[in-house]
């Protein structure tokens, strides 16, 4: 894989990681760490496990945030920090 | 969140594509020996084709295919196929999960016998993940109140 | 030394826990049952520890492995002459206490009776086991075992001083054992390799001298039942027990593991020798000293009966110790004398305040004036006591008492001697008054006034009726003080045992 | 099935636990017969195996019939015979007594609560035999999500605050054990211990393998709730329903210590911890913190619970003490201690569950003359209580003698001062609630007079109490023999 | 230079960690705390997965009929470890959520420093 | 608690840097991981299992017992949510 274009996803997953901590709305944060496990799942995919890729894709990507976003309907989407 | 959804196009969409993902989902499960992908993210696509059905439904719509029982039994029976196959082999009179020997009841190689117990433990693999994931879901999106359907 | 194979130390160690098993079953419901079950285990276990005195007196060991825990870890029985002394003492007065215990708990009808006879048995028990013992471990397992089950009698008036008392108590006991005898035990353990009484000792040249050094002050920390200054004050305390509890238990059973323990230490772990050339027994016997005479002079300021025959008791035990530090024959022999000798007293004195205090409910010894009209039998006896404390002729008290000075004398201690003297007179000054005020002094009129409240027996009429406490009380008490006096003229027992016991530490000199 | 027995032991439960929901939610009735039989034949597999390792030397079971670094097997030697034995005959104890609490507390979840129950036990067997350091990550993960539920399912309102603090601190535990396994990985190549401990001296000198030991003993320490990482604990086990903490008390933490002990000296030799990475004394340190923090704090406490779950901290600490000593005395002591540890912790928290199961009260000041009631059950306490004290005859004594003199050996006299201080510290804990207990009337008003009549827990909870307070007695006695046929073997031969 | 372009995908997965565990620990929201779990895990499994890979070698599905070179292919056993791992993670995930609507029914919060 | 959260996260992470410089190159064809155990994996799978991908071999078959502990870690997380969410049936 071209390292310059595994490069750019590096800091676009480290980028989703600091924002879904720091976004003030659970819901975001949700959809955000969607993005991040879709990055990585990328990534994976990029270094040849393809298995781990598609896993975290149904895994992370999907029923963890359908979890995720779930589980937020039934609390709240306030945060203080 | 779970409401009765009134939009049509989510409806029909939902409709279209389930049994798509279903047979995709069990292309996954079965094609994992040849390609990436394997009981458990079968598993997980099956189980998200009913949560699919669920939000654009709702739950009790759902449980009227899939019963809350009938769920639960299956997350024991999918473990319960993985943990028998292995025991098969102990009676069989070799080590625990050793597939190989299941050669001397099925028509085939010990290599192929391998490979058939791990289909079956993949089938196994994907029932359990299936239903727990349906499960986890209802559970959480519902607040554990299958019966009102809904919680805001 | 002959060594026989016997299990009878462990059926006399095992005859009163049996006892307890049973009156705890008997319960409160079945009173009289109850209280056969204390006397018979108590016979029994007198019986059975007498038929070993034959064994002994041939010069013979008996000895009883009950479980191997681990190489060097055992629970072990060995009878010599110097626990046969204690263990007999033990279990004849351990008879007489039950008695006197029927009397007093039944006249003062106490709660909880049955968990009273229980834990007594258990504590008996164990003063067997730690009497019988062969190695440092199976002592300090009875050890503990007094400490835990004799925690209940202490306690046994559950009121805020008794709870305060008996929190001092076990904090004393078990505070010093696990934080200083214990890690004696260890450090004795990991320098000899082992734990087994032997006469010789089993210390010697196995560590450096202060490594030894240290291992003798822990042990002598350690033993907090011996009351020794300044871990003395858990005596005091422990006098908010039954009186019955504070004559055997605190008179003798606990006190006396406490000093036995000492003598053993002293003896079969140290050795003779190995101390005389570190030195330490010196330092032991100036230490005893010191607290026989302070014990004596706090015991002088004490106005309430049972806290002076508390005081009382930590002198004397220092009695037992002064004389085996010395590590002459003579001494030493004076010393385990003691033991037997100052149990009888003790326990006499200790019965006739408890009888004074259930016949006339008075614990100050201010309140005694006259009291000795009243109750003749009870003031006879603790004349007796008192006379043997102090080690007057013709009472047992003077032969240790004269032994231990000899003791002195052959080691050259002479301000020992000294010690002796300053403490008899000591003696004298704390007991003598009381025996004056019982029989010469009128009793005062407030207090007259005060009890009489009571009933119609403190009215001036029945002043001069005789009073005394129930037969069951004041019978054993008699016997014991007739018992202080007959060991005076018969001394050939508790004097040959006494001197088996030397004979074979010091190796026959 | 002799052969197969090393297998039964993890099979059986998970199979029942199974088995379980699919038949139990129709046929409520066969969910407990179940689980005692199932948690039955795996103590008694348990048994066999241990007797077969006495007897043989050390079980090699391939899972799967593949050879050890490619497949997993389970490795069953006198160690983790022993913590299997201790582990599954605990928790058959223990799954008895929770007969009555759970029906009374979750009338309608008994089933699934058997289940998950089945599964933790599952979980801490399968740490204990398995071979193979990622496969005790899995069951530690199962161990660790059912305990996270039990523990939720608490009576108390806080008890899923608890349990969530409890996930929180649990999964950074195991993710450091995960990282651990991940760098020793990368450096060998192999997962399985046998070979590790092979491959891993060459290595030693590499600081990825010594930040993999820290991490091991971060995430273990975590798990076990060694001093500074305890915070999660007391509540945790405080808020838990009671057979729950009697549980999660006698055996997890157990296991934990097992665990450690198999780091620091299989999958690393004692050489690499005493001398290349000179821990012991930080180890020794840390835990003799534990020791006297949990002790400290025990003394403090007005709840009953919440007072075992400080003296667990200690012992936890006690544990760890032995093995920092790094020789034969102390990690005998140590292995000596995780059983009588077990028991005693078993026996304290059923009976305070007892209790609870009566009065719904455990604060310390509310026992007066509960003894009147409960005769059984604080007898028992009482038993558990002197043991943790360390007084003989009881267990609790005998490991501490074996700690105390390993301090001795190692020349560590301040730990062995430790040992000793902390023996008082639980002694005034114990006996000031005895105190309480027996004689202190319980308020003026009903007076001495009030015959209280004997009330005690339903026999299904009073029978377990007191297999463990038996239990506790007669253990100390057997000590020596247990130290011969097992324990001298568990201990490495380097010592 | 050359250690830090060798190894990146290291740099970036510590990285990544640490702002996992940071937020574990300090955000007082329950529901942030299992965000930075998610973090921390998928952190861990990045680890893992570039542990497997070899420079130049394809995935691990093998081509029947040919010769077999172990160096031409991704080495499985991390994949097989973190499917495993990612199992484990949503596990804990439905769990400390099951826990987190528990706790958000009882206290009508998710702050930390809110609930008494 | 930040400032304490800080120094751990610190204190790792300067661990794992310090740790990480030792490691082998990524993607490195000499280090242990790639030549100890998984050869093995990749060279029979199809002659002892029958099945081309190797990560199904492994998981399955090879390290069966993991994906077994795996299901069950599954297995209970659905339990536990039902057992911590899930009302009974209203009576």
């Amino acid at each position: 894989m071209i390292w310059q274009l595994d490069f750019i996803i590096l800091i676009m997953v480290v980028i989703c990681a600091v924002a879904a901590i720091n976004v003030k709305d659970l819901l975001s944060s949700a959809i955000i760490l969607g993005a991040y496990s879709f990055l990585m799942c990328l990534l994976w995919t990029g270094m040849g496990a393809v298995d781990v890729a598609f896993t975290e894709a149904a895994v992370g990507a999907g029923i963890s945030t359908a979890f995720f976003i779930g589980a937020i309907f039934q609390t709240t989407r306030r945060t203080n920090d | 969140m779970i409401k009765q959804c009134d939009n049509v196009i989510v409806q029909s969409v939902s409709r279209f594509l389930t049994p798509f993902i279903l047979l995709f989902a069990l292309y996954v499960i079965a094609h994992g020996h040849y390609s990436p992908g394997g009981g458990f993210q079968g598993g997980c696509i099956l189980g998200a084709s009913f949560i699919l059905s669920m939000i654009a439904y709702d739950i009790a719509e759902v449980k009227r295919r899939m019963t809350e029982k009938m769920n639960t039994v299956l997350t024991g029976v999918g473990v319960l196929i993985y943990a028998g196959i292995g025991f098969i082999c102990l009676l069989l009179g070799a080590n625990y999960l050793d597939y190989g020997v299941l050669a001397e009841i099925l028509p085939v190689g010990t290599a192929k016998a391998r490979a058939l117990g791990t289909f079956g433990i993949e089938i196994g693999v994907g029932i359990t993940v299936m239903a727990v994931m349906v499960s986890i879901f209802l559970n959480l999106a519902s607040g554990g109140e299958h019966e009102e359907g809904s919680v805001e | 030394m002959e060594v026989l194979c016997s299990a009878r130390p462990l059926q006399a160690v095992l005859v009163s826990l049996v006892a307890a098993f049973l009156i705890l079953l008997s319960g409160e419901r079945h009173k009289n049952l109850r209280e056969t079950w204390t006397i018979l285990a108590g016979v029994i276990k007198f019986s059975l520890v007498a038929s070993m005195v034959p064994f002994i007196l041939d010069g013979k060991v008996l000895e009883y492995t009950v479980l191997t825990i681990a190489p060097g870890l055992l629970i072990q029985f060995r009878v010599d002459a110097l626990g046969m002394l204690f263990g007999l003492t033990a279990s004849f007065l351990w008879i007489i206490t039950s008695f006197y215990s029927i009397g007093y708990v039944r006249s003062l009808k106490e709660h909880n009776q049955t968990r009273y006879f229980a834990s007594f048995a258990i504590a008996l028990s164990a003063t067997m086991g730690v009497a019988f013992s062969a190695n440092l471990f199976t002592t300090f397992l009875f050890y503990e075992i007094i400490t835990i089950c004799t925690y209940p009698l202490v306690a046994h008036k559950e009121t805020p001083e008794a709870r305060k008392g008996a929190r001092r108590y076990i904090a004393y006991l078990l505070g010093t054992s696990v934080a200083f005898l214990l890690f004696a035990i260890f450090l004795t353990y990991n320098a000899a390799g082992t734990l087994d009484f032997s006469p010789q000792g089993i210390l010697a040249g196995k560590a450096s001298d202060s490594m030894l050094i240290v291992i003798f002050v822990l042990f002598m920390a350690g033993i907090g039942k011996a009351a020794m200054m300044p871990f003395h004050s858990w005596l005091p305390a422990a006098m908010v027990a039954p009186t019955p509890v504070s004559a055997l238990l605190h008179a003798v059973a606990v006190v006396k593991t406490g000093v036995f323990v000492v003598v053993k230490v002293v003896l079969h772990i140290f050795g003779v020798n190995l101390l005389k050339d570190l030195g330490l027994g010196t330092a032991l016997a100036y230490f005893a000293s010191f607290t026989i005479i302070v014990a004596s002079i706090i015991a002088l300021r004490k106005d309430n009966l049972k806290a002076r025959l508390a005081y009382s008791t930590v002198s004397q035990l220092s009695y037992v110790i002064l004389g085996v530090a010395l590590l002459t024959p003579s001494g030493i022999i004076g010393g385990v004398m003691h033991i037997v000798l100052h149990a009888f007293g003790k326990i006499t004195l200790f019965f006739a305040a408890g009888a004074i205090y259930v016949a006339a409910h008075k614990s100050d010894i201010s309140q005694l004036s006259g009291i000795g009209k009243k109750m003749p039998f009870t003031m006879a006896a603790f004349t007796l006591g008192a006379l043997s404390m102090i080690g007057m002729p013709p009472l047992g008290g003077f032969l240790s008492k004269w032994y231990i000075a000899l003791g002195s004398i052959e080691a050259g201690q002479w301000p020992i001697l000294a010690v002796i003297a300053a403490s008899t007179i000591l003696n004298s000054s704390y007991f003598l008054p009381i025996v004056y005020a019982a029989y010469f002094k009128e009793p005062a009129a407030e207090h007259r006034q005060y009890h009489g409240v009571r009933s119609e027996l403190h009215t001036p009429n029945s002043e001069l009726k005789i009073h005394e406490a129930p037969a069951l009380m004041v019978v054993p008490l008699v016997l014991t003080a007739i018992g202080a006096v007959a060991l005076f003229f018969m001394p050939s027992l508790v004097f040959d045992l006494a001197r088996i016991a030397v004979t074979s530490v010091t190796g026959g000199n | 099935m002799i052969k197969n027995a090393p297998v039964l032991i993890i099979v059986v439960p998970l199979l029942a636990s199974l088995i379980n929901i699919i038949l139990g939610l129709r046929w409520r009735a066969l969910s407990f017969p179940l689980m005692l039989a199932a948690l039955s034949v795996s103590a008694a597999s348990s048994f066999i195996a241990l007797n077969t390792v006495i007897d043989s030397g050390t079980i090699h079971y391939r899972l799967g019939g593949w050879a050890p670094p490619w497949g997993i097997e389970y490795v069953i030697d006198h160690l983790s015979g022993f913590v299997a034995v201790i582990v599954s005959f605990v928790s058959l104890v223990i799954a008895v007594y929770t007969r009555k609490s759970i029906e009374r507390e979750f009338p309608g979840k008994t089933v699934y609560f058997h289940s998950i129950f089945l599964l933790l036990v599952t979980g801490l067997l399968g740490i204990v035999v398995t071979g193979d350091i990622f496969n005790i990550y899995v069951f530690l993960e199962i161990t660790s999500l059912a305990s996270y539920a039990l523990v939720a399912i608490g009576p108390d309102k806080r008890a899923p605050l608890a349990a969530f603090n409890y996930v929180i601190m649990g999964t950074i535990g195991a993710c450091f054990y995960l990282l651990g396994v991940g760098y020793l990985y990368i450096m060998t190549g192999t997962l399985n211990i046998a070979d590790l401990s092979r491959l891993l001296p060459g290595l030693y000198h590499s600081p990825v393998i010594q930040v993999a030991f820290a991490f091991f003993m971060v995430g273990i320490a975590l798990k076990i709730a060694l001093f500074p990482l305890h915070r999660w604990l007391p509540d945790a086990y405080t808020l838990a329903p009671s057979a729950v903490s009697a549980l999660v008390a006698s055996t997890m933490t157990k296991v934990g210590a097992y665990l450690m002990i198999r780091i620091i000296f299989t999958v690393f030799q004692p050489f690499f911890s005493i001398e290349v990475l000179p821990v012991m004394n930080l180890v020794g340190w840390v835990a003799a913190a534990a020791v006297i923090f949990g002790s400290g704090y025990a003394i403090a406490q007005t709840e009953l619970k919440r007072m075992l779950a400080y003296i667990l901290i200690a012992e936890v600490g006690y544990i760890v003490l032995g093995v920092s000593f790094a020789n034969r005395t102390g990690l005998t002591g140590s292995i000596l201690h995780i059983l009588n540890d077990s028991f005693m912790m078993a026996c304290l928290f059923l009976a305070v569950g007892a209790i609870a199961y009566k009065t719904k009260n455990t604060n310390i000041a509310s026992l007066s003359h509960i003894h009147k009631t409960m005769p059984i059950t604080m007898a028992a306490f009482v038993v558990g209580g002197i043991s943790v004290v360390g007084i003989p005859p009881t267990a609790g004594f005998f490991s501490k003698w074996y700690l105390v003199l390993g301090a001795i050996e190692a020349g560590k006299w301040v730990f062995a001062a430790v040992l000793l201080i902390s023996s008082l510290m639980t002694a005034i804990v114990f006996f000031r609630i005895i105190e309480r207990v027996y004689f202190t009337a319980a308020d003026p008003g009903h007076g001495k007079s009030a015959r209280a009549v004997m009330d005690e827990a339903p026999l299904g909870m009073l029978v377990p109490v007191l297999v463990m307070a038996v239990g506790v007695l007669i253990l100390g006695l057997f000590s020596g023999r247990i130290i011969t046929t097992v324990i001298q073997f568990a201990v490495p031969s380097v010592f | 230079m050359e250690f830090v372009i060798g190894k990146y995908n290291y740099w970036f997965y510590i990285f990544l960690m640490m702002i996992g565990l940071y937020a574990m620990i300090a955000k007082k929201n329950l529901i942030k705390k299992l965000v930075g779990m998610n973090i921390f895990q998928t952190a861990i499994i990045l680890f893992f997965v570039s542990m497997g890979s070899k420079k130049g070698a394809t995935i691990p599905i093998i081509q029947a009929g040919q010769a077999v070179d172990a160096a031409h292919y991704m080495n499985p056993l991390p994949h097989v470890l973190m499917l495993t791992a990612i199992v484990v993670m949503v596990s804990t995930f439905g769990v400390a959520l099951a826990l987190a609507i528990l706790i958000y029914k009882r206290f009508k919060t998710l702050e930390e420093d809110e609930m008494q | 608690m930040k400032i304490f959260a800080l120094i751990a996260v610190i204190i790792t992470g300067g661990l794992l840097v310090f740790s990480t410089n030792e490691m082998p190159d990524w993607g490195s064809l000499a280090s242990p991981a790639t030549t100890h155990v998984s050869p093995r994996y990749l060279e029979k799978t199809i002659e002892e299992t029958a099945t081309p991908n190797a990560v199904t071999s492994v998981l399955a078959d090879y390290r069966g017992y993991d994906t077994l502990g795996e299901t069950t870690v599954i297995f209970t997380a659905g339990i536990v949510c039902i057992l911590l969410l899930r009302r009974g049936k209203k009576s």
